[in-house]
């Protein structure tokens, strides 16, 4: 058998052992979200200090895809300013587990690797327009989480 | 035969069903098509690949199969958007036909946003499916039908609009695009700009409009917007509701079941964005993937080419048809405001019996109150016949139509 | 190989779908057979046909298409009638699939019937077309969801409907007649008697039973029976819901519109009679002609002998499932007691990931919550894998499906 | 053009003079019918003497074939009994019209045909039911009128 282009040892290896796995106590974010068509399931926690995200934990049940993508992406946005998460781009995430070709591939499949970076973004959205009454940096953000699938 | 920049003739050749033989070997002319249109061989070739090569259910699974499914299903909802003008798939929802359509709005907007005291207009010319919705809603809720009444051109007095607007509790303005029966053309921007100024909102019944001419939702700017594929040349069983992102985010959901949830517990379901929301259950995977072919086909042509093709089949018809006595020809006689539709009464025959008596040619017209006996009743007729051309339609298919009346003055002893 | 007294191979040619290679010129398994079944030329080639040859729209026009699409039209309802033995040809309505059934009994009867307080008991092993349109009814009106649990079997504790029925406020019992994930074939004669001496209507989602096994709707005597075409060889779209007359006839219609018609006036409409007064808007009516070719096909083979081969194939899969190490299967494990589905889990590999590996081998099986996340819930697992077979399935795919999980292995280091 | 199997002498002189046209003020047996799928609409008046007909009117508008069938339908009970009329049979009507091949031959407007006997069956129904208070006559005539079509 080839080398499987999905399942590399770095997808197994975190969805066996995810990175930032667990919960924050009243987390200034919390989004919880799920993919309708899969059932993966997940919530994201998150803390911010001075602009900058201090902590950052997820749990949840998921694919192996789903799982690694998530864990990816609680570790790129540890220490980022609001600005730079707010910019965060599939591509990035993606890119760095190989899963670029997901997009073309497998229209179901990209969907788990997504559901993180779709409730990163209405995590963020909320956060903006909730807790700092800041619609104008919520942007379309909310918008851009749905256009994600 | 050439009668528009097209060709007729390879046109005709993509129908199998063109080359029928009825009634004693008699050619088929088939002039029923407001009921539904006949289907080139790209749309009926599209369903057997899709069941012969790709069958799968959507959405769901990973395999082969469903990942080929999918894309194909939800590449028609591009397609749509991009031939109506539509600016976001998501506002594009897959029903059976026109019917669902309103019917959903019915339900889901309607039994939210419709209360006691409160009207809903709609007019004398609607079809049954956008009359008959809204009489169970205000039954149920309490709320008053009011109509916009016709002209003797077949046209709606707009004026009454105007009256009914100003009591202050119109909520929705149900109007049809075009008339089945007359082929009028509505006013519809004139309506719009009524109705925005008023706060009431408005859903357009497109069944005879989106086949005939080229609709642009995004200008049109109403609210909602309901057509059938099996009227332009697409299968039976796929129809479209489009409607603003800002009423379905609110609507509750119609149907309950399969794909519009996101998660179901036992006592408490959340919803699915849209539009999944609003397509609960496997939907009607081949058709839509047919309807596709459909769509491709007429944009080949060109809609403006399809219109034109039509004015001058209709203008043709009314001409030929000034010099045939003893016809009563209802709806507007200027081509320009009417698709290519022709509803008209012959001496005291009873309708049926003249489509039962042409029909011996080989001509299918339609006879009947068309699911418009709301219009038959002002017109004062039980039925009328209606004649209704497509893109395939010819000019000698006009000439056998008339020339068939003479047999049933014949029959009649006219 | 020839499984069972029909040949197995006779069957496989007539459906082109399964010569498909897929993944790199794999031979196509397709065990995905719960969510929608392959189609035979038979249905593709009567749905072609129609277009070709006889397209028209039906019931009110008199033209020789109208005659002959009509009479097609309504000899599916009659052949369906013989199919499932009911006797009453006027109480079979056509619709969309199973969902939309349940759908028009919530709405239509539920509306009516289910008071602020009343119960409707359903079960664990739901699909969410038999959850969610009664918790939206619930929501509505008032009323309370009670729960049928199941046992480690994965069979229903039927203790828990008489202590429901004891409240005395159960108004409808909404039970799949097997489950689409266990397989399991629920005692829907005991339930019946039990809703009888009670006075509460029972509704059987028969989706995954129609297409397995011999159904005697008139001896099983429930209130209402639903279920899907496409899940039986039939084209997506078309789907019955059966409900006895005197429901039928007291129930106000669901989708207004053509045809539900009797009489429409500005402010009052009568309806027509069973069962158009609940098929609004033009039917699906060449997919409905396509699906009669699917009863025949399978009354052909003969339900006993379709029932026959999936539990030999079941009794197989099952025998071969239990040296794989790391395999968890759910539900019963006698064959008699389930139809042709098994699902299960490997180790920790998550379903999507199991299916994606497998799929590289040809192998299309489903893996997810399968419109079952209540029981997903009680089974404590966010998904499972599901292998379906059908009439066309043999033994050397189950192996290839058994031996792609060595795949899984090898890829997950387990 | 051959002799047209429908439309003979005979249907057309009864669509353009029908039998029976009219109403009766105050009839004992009164029904309403309208065919959902054309639009023919008839109203059928019955008087019962002695358990006979012994008047028989109707109005409306409907086709040659419905006005010609319900034209010799009142022509054939005129004078009848309730126990004839209650078992009179549609090969009967039709027979008389020459119009038995529409059976087989036009589904659509067979109905059109029989719009009037449907009509007379529920009504004679109606009457056992609601004036007689007798449901044994009655019988399953409200079946066989719905099964007309
Ligand atoms: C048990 C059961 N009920 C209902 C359904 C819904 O059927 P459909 O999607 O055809 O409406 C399905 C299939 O998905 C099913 O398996
Ligand atoms: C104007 C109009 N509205 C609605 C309909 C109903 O469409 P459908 O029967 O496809 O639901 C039709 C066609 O019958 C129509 O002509």
């Amino acid at each position: 058998m080839s080398a499987d282009p999905i399942y590399t040892e770095m997808i197994i290896e975190y969805s066996r052992n995810p990175s930032n796995f667990g919960k924050i106590d009243e987390p200034h974010i919390h989004r919880h979200d799920s993919n309708p068509l899969c059932g993966d399931s997940i919530d994201l926690y998150i803390n911010i200090d001075e602009n900058k995200v201090s902590n950052v934990k997820f749990d949840g049940k998921g694919c192996a895809i789903c799982m690694a993508c998530t864990s990816v992406l609680t570790e790129m946005i540890q220490g980022k300013t609001l600005d730079e998460v707010k910019n965060f781009q599939k591509d990035e995430l993606l890119g760095e587990l190989g899963l670029e070709h997901l997009i073309k591939t497998s229209p179901v499949r990209i969907k788990c690797a997504l559901l993180s970076l779709k409730a990163l973004k209405h995590g963020i959205y909320t956060f903006f327009v909730e807790k700092m009454n800041d619609t104008e940096s919520a942007g379309n953000l909310k918008e851009e989480a749905s256009s994600l699938y | 035969m050439q009668s528009t920049s097209y060709s007729l003739e390879n046109i005709r050749k993509d129908f199998p069903v063109l080359a029928r033989k009825v009634r004693d070997e008699k050619d088929l002319v088939y002039l029923d098509n407001a009921a539904t249109t006949q289907k080139p061989i790209h749309v009926i070739d599209a369903i057997s690949d899709y069941y012969k090569n790709h069958n799968s259910n959507i959405h769901r699974a990973v395999h082969a199969l469903a990942e080929e499914s999918t894309e194909a299903f939800e590449a028609v909802r591009d397609k749509i958007a991009k031939f109506l003008n539509i600016k976001d798939r998501q506002e594009i929802i897959f029903v059976r036909g026109t019917t669902e359509a309103i019917n959903l709005v019915s339900y889901s907007w309607g039994r939210e946003n419709v209360k006691k005291g409160d009207i809903v207009v709609t007019t004398e010319y609607e079809h049954h499916s956008n009359i008959v919705p809204w009489q169970l809603l205000a039954q149920e809720v309490g709320a008053e039908i009011k109509y916009i009444d016709i002209d003797e051109n077949g046209e709606l007095i707009l004026e009454q609009l105007d009256d009914h607007l100003a009591t202050g509790k119109v909520k929705l303005v149900a109007v049809s695009h075009v008339s089945n029966v007359l082929g009028t053309i509505t006013d519809v921007n004139r309506i719009i700009t009524k109705c925005k100024d008023a706060g009431a909102k408005i859903l357009i019944d497109g069944a005879q409009a989106v086949p005939h001419m080229k609709v642009d939702i995004d200008s049109l700017d109403c609210d909602f917007y309901a057509f059938s594929g099996h009227k332009m040349l697409g299968p039976t069983g796929v129809g479209i509701l489009w409607a603003k992102k800002e009423h379905l985010e609110k609507m509750q959901p119609f149907h309950g079941g399969g794909d519009m949830i996101r998660e179901v517990h036992k006592y408490e379901t959340t919803w699915n964005d849209l539009p999944y929301k609003f397509e609960a259950g496997t939907p009607n995977i081949a058709d839509v993937i047919g309807f596709a072919a459909a769509i491709d086909y007429l944009s080949n042509i060109g809609m403006d080419n399809v219109r034109a093709h039509e004015i001058e089949l209709t203008a043709y018809a009314l001409e030929k048809m000034k010099n045939v006595k003893g016809l009563t020809i209802y709806g507007p006689k200027d081509p320009q405001k009417a698709s290519g539709v022709i509803s008209f009464n012959f001496n005291d025959v009873h309708p049926h019996d003249v489509a039962t008596i042409i029909d011996k040619n080989g001509v299918a017209i339609r006879s009947g109150h068309h699911c418009a006996q709301v219009l038959m009743e002002k017109l004062n007729v039980a039925a009328t016949n209606r004649a209704s051309f497509y893109i395939y339609t010819t000019k000698e298919e006009v000439d056998v139509l008339i020339n068939s009346l003479e047999d049933v003055a014949r029959v009649f002893k006219l």
